[in-house]
Formats: structure tokens, C-alpha cells, sequence
């Protein structure tokens, strides 16, 4: 049995986990109820990083994700863009990423236009949209941005830009908010703009799971504010939720807190699975000794 | 017919005939669009008031609407020019409009998004289903997933880096007919790359392949160089500075503090401790071995703490695909109020 | 000759990048040669292509095992390229509606974009969400405490997995005050921020070091595996 | 930022040349007017004289170039009045052009404020929109005219612009974002500003300075000491290696596997999947991840085994040729050398993982290497490979991915190790000499933390200035 069970077919775990992860969702996409979230205090560093800035300033937004892990990324997006609209400041797209630049857009359609439509492309907002080069392009744009970024992504020349005047590289800006998924990605950011620009560059960041133990080493001096995962998304949501939402917070702003519920049933699952799996490891050894 | 690919197709069957009743009962997966006329004039902008005498007016194209509201007129000659454009809306959008005003002709079901819809969908359950094993419709995506991205990424490289970085580099005239925009003079330092370039592609030829090594060669010494003193300035210095802590933690007026200084001892040693192990003169023997041990257990500690943040985020990965199959898809949820029908 | 100008080129190219690194006049050469390399890159798409076209033509015409996936990849290839290429369903951009080529090759509704949205992003966002049923799979198969050094792993990411969930709070509510640095998110925030700092700032390092001696190799020749032979 | 007298948000500094303005300074397009109604101001204020109730001017006024930088800095340095000073003020002349230009804009920001206030007030008034419009054309004209018949009033005067704010217990200050080809030079002003608000009488810098961009970077030199050490060792340990010296390095556990994977796979009759990982040719790790494919085919081509390489990227490939025909060759074995065996997948990591899966699925391999810089990937490919019973031998450097290559592999080249493993399969003296160099890397390392933290120790419990100093230069010098 122990033998049996000790070879299980792993496409059983499939099952399980598929089942932890479509449950709660339906569950929680019929009836809209969330899970308390308590906000860490990186994410209030982050959170307090752009609101602690006066209204207007100007926050470049590096969206170097994809759809692929959009899963995590897309609720911090969404709740980055959010913030920086409701503080008024003024937001300078750009993606390391090709496909950014349809993330960027995305998100301009699903908060700005709906909810800020007094805001004006190229006096409030502007996408700048995607360069080759990775880490390259941060190094260009710290000294010169004209460079990468003559024209914004629909090549209106950046000085018929009136929100571009004055802005001859990424230093002029108050705050950086990168939303990363990899390389190029925060690190890049942090080597090649706040590393040699320590007292002119600030970023925070939101990155997916899988990064944020690397970035760790960079907190709190190259790296004030930091957003875990699906999990910081949360936090963050919350935060901006409890500042600017309301009491009702629009559904859409509230897919972080949702994504929670599949994350704590699937998480119980992985550690029920590692108990089981030691349990198992122990009963074998036990019974392989008193052979 | 063998046992399980009877049971395989009853259960198809089954979930085709769930799909069609959903579909009947509630609808399943649709995709509407606005249509919209654009239409665009050229005219010229006079500059703006209080600029300066001498400054001359600019020519433009414009929104039509946009270029009559400020009154300007067309450059002389020139011919307004338009297209249809179409934006995404959702259903709950499209009922209300038409539900308003029934007469409207520019909000439609979308036939392209909608059979798009359903084939990402089928793309998804593809992949879900190598979970099971491998199988005709995992190879299909598979091969689907391979020719599309090649020459995706093919497609990104020539109009995002080839054409800009190059070509209108190279020669901004001859590329305007793309980039309408570009200005500047032709950089000559670009014909490097694209000689070098050339001498990858030498590759193809019968004879002289060996001239492809030339860019090799360069590419890889450029990226030894670059990455040398980059990852030594970052990582090097920028970790050992870091690391410099204060072993006991005095503030001048709460006097000693017990848990930062305990933080910075354990943060400093583990960080030793793993650097014995990455020596490589020692053999891992007495205390440099047991040191080195230490060392392993902190890494073993790191990837732990690797692993359980790394699962957040791949289990996040899997919620957004079920969301698409049973939000966008499906119908079944809708947490978002978009196509639970308006009565 | 066939393998010593390309070693001079290796050399040369990359110490005269260390050095601009210090020098303020230089600085922007190594920018220069990130782009060129992107060009570089972006032009030996057709190697990559073209090799991709040779050997599932070649499976079909062969009727190898499996051709007629082969012959679906060629199609998908051959059809993306196309249309991206061509700008097919583009409009012009809205600055320069004179300019039949001037819209974005990958702008909404256009047959490159629907490829995009409907074929690339759900195939590999799917592919990447199949890592949620492997992450469980390895952890019920692989994290067993056979050793301190298992068991350190396994213990660190329960604890973590526990910490990064509303369980977590839930099951170490009822620690007193005192008591709240061992509360399982508190737990987990001290991991992150001390041991794992620790870990991953030893591996930079040794990366780092790695890499530069690994560059200085290759600069000098002594690692020139790459170039093949005659 | 507000320093009392000097309120920040409400000046709109013009930039030099193309410039940006100075770095905490947010620009809204009305505020240039108040920049120029600034300027005008202070020129008027000298004027009338009103300096009575100020504090008294600081002395000895420098600008000198910052020295060993990359150009666009001065440095302005004066002498404290004895008189109390909340902050400083500094300011720069405007050229001509700089001037003409903040006119211009002052002109086209006042017309289209005057055009916006009557929009706004007569929509609110119900008047008829061409009304409107004719209206707000008219106070558009009438206040860009007002102020152009201002600015010609002053035209000769000189126009002075804010660059920069310091505290009053500052004598320095850096400006920078400056032109290495202003005409003429800069000149500057500095203002003491006392906690009432009150300004004194500008100081002027009595001689123009260009900021120049000098050879070498000072900011550099540790780096470049550091650079040159470091790889000073690796050479010496190289050149010690080929003279002969015996160099002994420890054991690293998986490197021994290598030949047994790919023995194994020999006997079973299966093929031996290498996979450099996803990243180009401008990613170390995949250059390290040849050198091992190298070693890897050499052995696999002694052994007659099958190697198959998939590559993500199509330089890689090229490489990935050029390496297993060379290794074929060395085995002596050209002719066994089947070029289709490297080969393109795609560049999309997913594609190429899609691909991949399947193809293990299906072919079986024996065993697995993953020696190259892979992402989300990692654990794909391991679990993968480890159901279909492959021997599995991962090396990467991305701290993130070493998880799940250490918990679904047989073994893992952790990190540095990955870089070490080249040196070691290759067997070469100098290669091991290498791996030295590494070694006295890491003691400086070691030293350099040992020696930090003692100092910052010390700083902290005694509270030395002279210790904090010297853990200052540490930090901020040497280290960054």
C-alpha cells in the first residue's frame, strides 16, 4: 500500500491541483468574497513611495512583462496605474519588454480612459512604447532618452509632446515603477539606473514570485519598495483600495484579493502534499529498517 | 476501439453536449466590437499665439472633427483620408447600446475575435491535456506554438530592431516609407553591424562558412567586456558594500539593540559561511568542511524560501488560465459584470 | 588564420569595452554595441528560420513519423511571417494617414494581432501555467527529509508557503505579542530577509566572479571552444 | 522641497540647452509664467534696492569644473556670511538663446492661461461656443502681448535662472546637467536666504566656468583597482598554471556524473539532450554552457552516443555547431558529426519548452543537461525529464531557477560552480588557474567584509566621527 501510494501517479497530483485552483475560483467568482489581507511593510513602502510624492509628479512606469505571467503581474499594473492616476501624477510608459507595450495599453484602457476621463494623452499619460536592447536601453535613457524615444508609440515626435517638455532623460523623474517578470527586468533597472544614479533615481517595483527573493539583497537602499507575487499584488490592492476605493471598490480593481482564494487552498494542498509525501518517506524508511 | 479512448471520447461528447446546453440556456464566449469612421485632413497649424514673429506654421494631419472644431483648413490639394476602426467592447456594453437604441449599426458581434476566442480556448485544454499524456491535440498545439512564435519574434526583429536600428540608421531615407517620421543623418558606424550581418549569413553559402565566426568572435568578446565590469561593479562591490553591518547595533539613545545586531551577525557569518563553500582550493574537511556545511545549509535555507515564493506566482499563472475558461469563455463566472445577460 | 583574426576580434572588441567603461568619452560605446548586437541578433533570425523551414520540410517531404505536425508548423510559420511582414489589416498611423506603411505592424484587429492574441499569448501562457501542477508534483516526489540538508529546504518553503496566505496568519494568531517575531508571516519576512538575503548575496558574488573570470577566458583565448576548429 | 524663502514648487527652472530642469523641481506649464514674473522680480528687487532687511551676502564666490567627471558639473563654493543663513540660493546666467526661448514659452504657456480662464468662464455663462472661442483668442493676444511688451522692457538686463538650493551650514554645492559648450561660460549667483525669508544681496562668481569631460572617470577608480586586481590573479594563477605549478582544487560532485550520464546513455541506445539554456549569446552562462556541451560531446563522440542540442536562439546554434564540430574532431571522429542534431526551435521560451516537452516525452532521452541561464523553464524540463527516467545534471547561475533544478535533478552546479565546471571538464592547467584567480577574489571579499564590519562595529559603540568616517569612504568610495 505504502509502496503503492509512494509511486502514485503523479497525474492524481494534477487532479488536485487543478481542483484547488478551479474550486475557489468559481467559488469566489459567484459570490465575490475575498480574504482579509494585512499589508507588509513593503508593500507600504511602495504604496507610500508614490503617495508620498506631491500630485503631479512624474513616475515612469516600465511594464517588462508579458502576458504570460500577467496572472501575478496584471493586478499590481492595474493598481500602480490606479494610484499615480488618483495622486494626479504624471505617468511615462515604456516596456523593455516587445510585448509591453500592449500591456501598457491594456491597462490605460481598463483605468484611465473609464475612470480618469478628464486625462489627456501626452499631458497626463503617455506610452512610449518598446525598445530592443534590454539592460542597453536603461543605460541609454538615463543620460538621453531622445535618443531610444524620439516619438512615442504612435511616432508623434517627443517634442510635440507636451508633457515630454524638459525631459532630457529618466533622471527628471521622481520615481520609477517597474512591473518586471524577469530579465530585463527590476535587477537590470537597479544595476544600470539607481546604481549609478543613487541620489537622482528612486524605483520601486512590483516583480513576480520568482524574482522577489533576488531583489531582497537590493532592499531598502537600491530597492525601497518591493510587491511579491500575486500576494503583494493583494496588499497593495488593499491599500490603495482602503486610500481611494470606497467602500465599494469597483470589481476590477479587486483581482489580486480574488487570485488570493486559489492561492490559499492551493498552497494548503503543496504543504499537504509535503507532509503526506514525508509521512510516506518515514513509514518506508521504518519499515525498511525493521526488515 | 480500446477501453480509454472510448471513455476519452464519451467524455468529449458529454462536454460538447454541457457546452452546447450552456451556450442554448446562457450563452458561452462572444466577442463584440464598436466600429468607428476615422477620418483624417491635412492642414496647416499656424504656431501657437505668443510664439515667437518668425516662426512658421506647421503641416499636419489631423482628426477631421479635431481640425474643424479649431478651424483650420486643409492644405490646398490634399484629400481627407479614413478607415474604419473597431474597438473591443464588452457584452454587457453591446446589450445596453442596443438595448437603447436597437437601430445602432456600429456595434456588432465580432466574427474574428469570437472564432478567436473559441481557438484559444482550444489552444489551452491542448496544453492542459499533455497533463494527461501526450496526445494528437498536444502535438498540434505544439506544432502551432513553434511556427507561430518563430516567426513571431522574426516579424518583432525586423520592423522593431532591423528597420529602426539599422536601416534608418543606415539610410533614413529609404526607410520613411515605414517610419514616416525618422529624421537625422545617416550614421555610418552602422554599416558594422550590418557587415557583420552579412558575414553571419556568409553561413548559407557552400563555401566560407568560417566568415560567420567573424561576428561570433564579436559578439562574444563584446559581451565579455560589457559583462566583466558590469557584473563587478553590481554585483561585486555593490554586495560587498552591503554587507558591511554593524556586528552590534548601537542606538545613541535606546542604547544596545539585541535583535538588529543578532540579524546582522547571522546576515554577515551566512554569507561567509557560504562563501567557504564556493572555495574551491580547500577540500570540504575539518572546520573548512564544517564551516562549508553551514554554508550549504544557508543555500538549502535560500532555495527553500526560493521555492515556496516561486509557487505563488505558478499558481497565480494557472488561476488566470482557468479564469479565461470559465470568465471569458465559458460564461460560468463573471466577477467583473460583463456578461451576466441585462434583463 | 581561420581561428586567429576571430580571436584577435574576441580580444580586442572586449578590452577596449572594459576600458571605455572608465573612460567618460568612450562610455557610450558599450551602448553602441548593445544595439549593434540586437541587429546582429535579429538577423540571424533567418539562420534560426530558415533552419526551422529546412528540417520540418525536409520531415514532411520524407513523410518522417509525425510529418504532418511538421507540416503544421510550416504552415503557422509561414502564415505569421506573412502577415507580420506585410502589415496585413494595418491601418496607417494616425499621424501620417498618407503613409500606407507607417501603422504598427502589431496594432488591434490586424491579422498579426489576432495570431498574437488568439494563438501565442493563450499557448504559452498555458505552457507556463502547467508549472502550478509541477511545482506539486515535485513537491509531494522530490521534498522528502532524507538529510539536514533536505529537510532545511523543505522546512524553509512550508514555512514560506504557510507565511505568504491568510493560514498562515490564521494558524499563529493566537502567539502573544511577545511572541509575534515567530508568527508564520513575521517568520517568513525574517527568512527572506536574513538567511535568504544571505544565500543569494553569496551566489551574486560568486556569480560574479564567475563571470568575470569566465569573460577574462575568453578574452584571452584560453576558452575558445566556440570558435570550433578548422 | 520647501527651504523657507525658497519655494520650490512654485519656480520653473529653465533647463540649460535641451536640458532638464533640476532634479525635485515639478514643471507645470503655468508656473513658467511665475518663473519669468521670478525672475523680473528679483532684477527688480536689486533695483529698488530692498536688500536693507536681508542678511548679509555670502563672499568669495567659486565655480570651478568638477574634477575627473563626465563633464555637464560645476562646482560652486563660497564663504558663510557670520550672519545667521536658513538656505542658500544659487543661480546661473542665461544666454540669449536660453532667454529668447523661456520668453517664447513664457509667452505661449500666458496666451493659452488667459485663452483657458475666459473658456472656462464664459462656457459657465452659457455664451455660444464661437463666442467663446473669438473671446478667448482675443485674451490670448492681449496677455501674450502684455508680456512681450515686458519683456522687451528688460531685454538687456541679465536674466538669472535657479540651479540649485543648499542648506545654510553647506559652503558647496554640485550643479550639474550643465553644457560642455555654454558660449562663454557660466556664471553664477549665490543668494543667503535667512529664516524670515528675507534674501540678501547676490553674490557673483567673478570668473566663467565650462564644465569639461576629463580622461578618466574618478568616480571609477576603485572599480578599476578592483577590475585590475582580480584579474591580475586569474592571469597569475594562469601563467603560474603553464609554468608548471601544481594546483590542487577540491571535488565538485556532479562533474564525475557527466561521463556517466553520457555513458549511460550509450548503453541504452538512447540520445543525450543538451540544452544550453534560453538566453543569447550575449548571456556568460550560455557561453560557459558550450564549454561544457564541448566536453560533453567529445565524450559523447568516443562513446558513439547521440548528442542533441535545441537551441532557443539562432546564434547560439551557429555556436552550438561551431563547439560539437570541433569536439567531434578532436574525438577524431569528423565524419559522425550530424550538424542536424543542433538545431533552431524558436525564441519564445515557452515555444521552445512546449517543443521540448514533447519531444522528451516521445524520444526518451537517457540523460538530461541543463547548463545555461534558464528562467521559468527550469522545472518544466526537470519534471519532464524526470518522468521519463532520464539521468538529469542542471548548472545555472540564476539564483532563482537553482531550486527546482536541486530538487527535481540528480545534480546541480550551483552558481560559481557552473562557471568552475568548464575549467574543470576541460582538464587544462590554465583553465585551473582560473579557478584560483576566483579564490583570491573571494578572500578579498572575505577581507573586505571582516575589515568593514569591524569598523562599523566600532563606529556604532563608540560613535567615533573618524570611524564613521573612514566606514564612509569605505562604502561610498570605494565600494560603489
Amino acid at each position: 500500500m505504502i509502496e503503492k501510494l509512494n509511486n502514485l501517479d503523479r497525474r492524481w497530483i494534477f487532479l488536485l491541483m487543478f481542483l484547488a485552483v478551479a474550486v475557489p475560483i468559481y467559488v469566489i467568482g459567484k459570490t465575490g468574497k475575498t480574504f482579509p489581507e494585512t499589508p507588509s511593510a513593503l508593500a507600504k513602502a511602495t504604496f507610500d513611495a508614490i503617495d508620498d510624492l506631491p500630485d503631479g509628479s512624474r513616475i515612469l512606469l516600465a511594464f517588462d512583462f508579458d502576458p504570460a505571467s500577467e496572472g501575478e503581474l496584471g493586478p499590481m499594473a492595474t493598481a500602480f496605474v490606479r494610484q499615480c492616476a488618483e495622486k494626479k501624477h504624471k505617468m511615462y510608459f515604456l516596456a523593455l519588454w516587445p510585448v509591453g507595450p500592449q500591456l501598457i495599453q491594456a491597462n490605460i484602457e481598463k483605468v484611465i480612459l473609464p475612470d480618469f476621463p478628464s486625462y489627456e494623452y501626452g499631458r497626463d499619460y503617455v506610452n512610449l512604447g518598446f525598445k530592443s536592447g534590454n539592460e542597453g536601453v536603461i543605460k541609454v535613457i538615463v543620460t538621453d532618452l531622445a535618443q531610444l524615444y524620439p516619438a512615442d508609440i504612435k511616432g508623434t515626435p517627443v517634442e510635440k509632446i507636451p508633457m515630454m517638455d524638459g525631459i532630457r532623460n529618466i533622471q527628471a523623474m521622481d520615481l520609477i515603477v517597474n512591473v518586471s517578470a524577469g530579465y530585463p527586468g527590476t535587477k537590470e533597472w537597479v544595476q544600470y539606473a539607481v546604481t549609478p544614479y543613487p541620489d537622482k533615481i528612486r524605483i520601486v517595483a512590483g516583480c513576480t514570485g520568482v524574482q522577489a527573493p533576488l531583489l531582497y539583497p537590493y532592499i531598502p537602499q537600491q530597492l525601497p519598495g518591493l510587491l511579491g507575487a500575486i500576494k503583494g499584488a493583494a496588499e497593495y490592492e488593499k491599500l490603495v483600495n482602503d486610500r481611494y476605493g470606497g467602500p465599494h471598490p469597483d470589481p476590477k480593481y479587486l483581482e489580486g484579493l480574488r487570485r488570493m482564494g486559489p492561492q490559499l487552498v492551493a498552497h494548503i494542498l503543496m504543504i499537504l502534499l509535503i507532509i503526506a509525501g514525508n509521512t510516506l518517506f518515514f513509514l518506508q524508511r521504518r519499515r525498511g529498517t525493521s526488515r | 476501439m480500446k477501453r480509454e479512448t472510448t471513455v476519452w471520447l464519451v467524455v468529449m461528447l458529454v462536454g460538447l453536449a454541457m457546452l452546447v446546453a450552456k451556450g442554448v440556456v446562457s450563452g458561452v464566449g462572444r466577442e463584440y466590437v464598436q466600429t468607428e469612421q476615422k477620418r483624417f485632413v491635412q492642414v496647416e497649424v499656424p504656431p501657437p499665439i505668443g510664439a515667437d514673429a518668425d516662426e512658421k506654421p506647421t503641416t499636419q494631419w489631423l482628426p477631421a472633427a479635431d481640425a474643424a472644431a479649431r478651424s483650420l483648413t486643409p492644405v490646398p490639394g490634399s484629400t481627407e483620408l479614413g478607415w474604419t476602426a473597431e474597438s473591443p467592447v464588452t457584452p454587457r456594453a453591446y446589450w445596453e447600446g442596443m438595448k437603447a437604441d436597437p437601430s445602432r449599426t456600429d456595434l456588432r458581434l465580432s466574427v474574428p475575435r469570437t472564432i478567436g476566442l473559441w481557438v484559444a480556448a482550444f489552444f489551452t485544454l491542448a496544453i492542459f491535456s499533455f497533463l494527461y499524456r501526450d496526445n494528437p491535440f498536444y502535438k498540434i498545439a505544439e506544432a502551432c506554438v513553434v511556427g507561430v512564435s518563430a516567426a513571431y519574434w522574426m516579424v518583432v526583429g525586423f520592423w522593431d530592431v532591423i528597420m529602426p536600428n539599422m536601416m534608418a540608421k543606415l539610410s533614413p531615407d529609404s526607410v520613411r516609407w515605414a517610419i514616416p517620421d525618422v529624421t537625422g543623418e545617416p550614421e555610418w558606424a552602422y554599416t558594422v553591424p550590418l557587415v557583420l550581418s552579412i558575414m553571419l549569413l556568409w553561413r548559407l553559402s557552400p563555401k566560407g562558412a568560417w566568415i560567420a565566426r567573424w561576428p561570433l568572435a564579436f559578439i562574444i568578446g563584446t559581451t565579455a567586456g560589457l559583462r566583466l565590469v558590469a557584473f563587478l561593479h553590481t554585483d561585486f562591490l555593490a554586495q560587498i558594500r552591503n554587507s558591511i553591518l554593524p556586528l552590534a547595533v548601537v542606538d545613541q539613545t535606546a542604547g544596545f539593540q539585541f535583535w538588529p545586531s543578532f540579524n546582522n551577525i547571522v546576515l554577515v557569518g551566512a554569507v561567509l559561511a557560504c562563501l567557504v563553500y564556493f572555495f574551491f582550493s580547500f577540500e570540504h574537511k575539518g572546520f573548512v568542511g564544517g564551516v562549508a556545511r553551514g554554508g550549504i545549509w544557508v543555500l538549502m535555507i535560500t532555495f527553500g524560501a526560493g521555492f515556496g515564493y516561486t509557487v505563488m506566482g505558478r499558481i497565480a499563472l494557472l488561476a488566470i488560465r482557468l479564469e479565461f475558461l470559465m470568465d471569458n469563455w465559458l460564461w460560468l463566472i463573471d466577477p467583473t459584470n460583463i456578461h451576466t445577460k441585462i434583463t | 588564420m581561420k581561428r586567429l583574426i576571430p580571436l584577435w576580434i574576441t580580444a580586442v572588441s572586449g578590452i577596449l569595452l572594459i576600458v571605455a567603461y572608465f573612460i567618460p568619452a568612450w562610455e557610450s560605446w558599450g551602448e553602441k554595441a548593445t544595439i549593434w548586437f540586437d541587429v546582429l541578433a535579429a538577423s540571424a533570425f533567418v539562420l534560426g528560420g530558415g533552419n526551422l523551414l529546412k528540417l520540418h520540410l525536409r520531415k514532411v517531404s520524407n513523410r518522417q513519423a509525425g510529418w504532418a505536425y511538421s507540416a503544421v508548423t510550416v504552415a503557422a510559420f509561414v502564415v505569421t511571417l506573412t502577415v507580420g511582414l506585410a502589415k496585413i489589416g494595418v491601418h496607417p498611423s494616425d499621424n501620417n494617414p498618407d503613409f500606407a506603411w507607417s501603422g504598427s505592424y502589431n496594432s488591434s484587429g490586424t491579422a498579426f494581432w489576432w495570431l498574437y492574441e488568439y494563438a501565442f499569448k493563450p499557448l504559452t501562457a498555458t505552457m507556463f501555467s502547467l508549472l502550478a501542477f509541477y511545482v506539486a508534483s515535485a513537491a509531494f516526489r522530490a521534498f522528502r527529509a532524507k538529510n539536514i540538508e533536505a529537510t532545511l529546504l523543505l522546512g524553509t518553503a512550508f514555512i514560506v508557503l504557510l507565511g505568504r496566505t491568510f493560514a498562515g496568519v490564521f494558524l499563529t494568531q493566537w502567539l502573544p505579542e511577545s511572541l509575534s517575531g515567530l508568527k508564520l508571516e513575521n517568520l517568513t519576512v525574517w527568512i527572506m530577509q536574513v538567511p535568504n538575503t544571505a544565500g543569494t548575496r553569496a551566489i551574486m558574488i560568486g556569480v560574479a566572479l564567475g563571470i568575470a573570470s569566465t569573460s577574462l577566458k575568453v578574452l584571452l583565448g584560453v576558452d575558445r571552444s566556440y570558435l570550433g576548429s578548422d | 522641497m520647501h527651504i523657507k524663502g525658497v519655494d520650490i514648487d512654485h519656480v520653473r527652472i529653465k533647463p540649460p540647452l535641451g536640458g532638464v530642469p533640476w532634479e525635485g523641481v515639478r514643471m507645470a506649464r503655468r508656473q513658467r509664467l511665475l518663473l519669468a514674473a521670478l525672475a523680473i522680480a528679483a532684477i527688480g528687487m536689486a533695483a529698488s534696492a530692498g536688500w536693507a532687511d536681508g542678511p548679509a551676502p555670502p563672499t568669495n564666490v567659486v565655480a570651478k569644473d568638477r574634477p575627473w567627471d563626465v563633464g555637464g558639473a560645476v562646482v560652486v563654493s563660497w564663504t558663510s556670511p557670520t550672519t545667521p543663513v536658513e538656505s542658500f540660493q544659487i543661480l546661473r546666467l542665461m544666454d540669449a538663446a536660453e532667454v529668447k526661448q523661456a520668453n517664447r514659452d513664457a509667452r505661449v504657456a500666458a496666451a493659452s492661461d488667459a485663452a483657458a480662464a475666459v473658456r472656462e468662464r464664459l462656457s459657465a455663462e452659457g455664451v455660444a461656443p464661437e463666442d467663446v472661442q473669438l473671446q478667448a483668442r482675443e485674451a490670448a493676444q492681449a496677455a501674450a502681448a502684455t508680456l512681450l511688451s515686458e519683456q522687451e522692457a528688460t531685454a538687456g538686463e541679465p536674466r538669472w535662472t535657479p540651479v540649485a538650493v543648499a542648506l545654510g551650514s553647506q559652503t558647496s554645492v554640485v550643479v550639474d546637467r550643465l553644457s560642455d559648450d555654454f558660449p562663454g561660460g557660466y556664471r553664477f549667483q549665490v543668494v543667503a536666504i535667512a529664516s524670515d525669508g528675507t534674501r540678501s544681496i547676490p553674490a557673483e562668481t567673478t570668473v566663467a566656468v565650462t564644465p569639461s569631460r576629463q580622461p578618466f572617470d574618478g568616480g571609477r577608480l576603485w572599480l578599476a583597482i578592483i577590475t585590475v586586481v582580480l584579474c591580475g590573479a586569474v592571469l597569475t594563477f594562469i601563467a603560474a598554471a603553464r609554468r608548471g605549478m601544481p594546483l590542487k582544487i577540491r571535488k565538485i560532485a556532479g562533474l564525475a556524473a557527466v561521463d556517466e550520464a553520457v555513458g549511460r546513455a550509450t548503453e541504452m541506445g538512447r540520445p543525450v539532450l543538451f540544452i544550453p539554456g534560453t538566453q543569447d549569446m550575449n548571456e556568460i552562462q550560455t557561453l560557459a554552457g558550450i564549454t561544457v556541451l564541448s566536453r560533453v560531446g567529445k565524450t559523447a563522440a568516443e562513446y558513439d552516443a547521440q548528442v542533441e542540442v535545441p537551441t532557443s536562439r539562432s546564434l547560439v546554434m551557429t555556436a552550438a555547431r561551431e563547439t560539437m564540430h570541433a569536439a567531434y574532431l578532436q574525438a577524431g571522429r569528423p565524419d559522425a558529426f550530424n550538424p542536424d542534431l543542433v538545431y533552431y526551435v524558436t525564441d519564445e521560451q515557452f515555444g521552445f519548452v512546449a517543443y521540448l516537452s514533447g519531444m522528451m516525452v516521445r524520444e526518451k532521452p537517457a540523460a538530461c543537461f541543463y547548463m545555461g541561464a534558464f528562467f521559468a523553464e527550469s522545472l518544466i524540463l526537470a519534471e519532464t525529464g524526470n518522468s521519463v527516467g532520464a539521468i538529469q545534471i542542471a548548472g545555472t547561475a540564476q539564483p532563482a531557477q537553482l531550486p527546482f533544478f536541486v530538487a527535481a535533478c540528480d545534480y546541480t552546479l550551483i552558481g560559481e560552480e557552473f562557471f568552475a565546471a568548464s575549467a574543470y571538464l576541460s582538464g587544462e592547467p590554465d583553465q585551473l588557474g582560473s579557478l584560483k584567480g576566483q579564490d583570491v577574489g573571494k578572500l578579498i571579499v572575505a577581507g573586505l567584509m571582516v575589515v568593514g564590519c569591524l569598523i562599523a562595529t566600532a563606529a556604532s559603540i563608540t560613535g567615533s566621527e573618524m570611524l564613521e568616517g573612514i566606514l564612509s569612504y569605505l562604502k561610498n568610495t570605494m565600494l560603489t
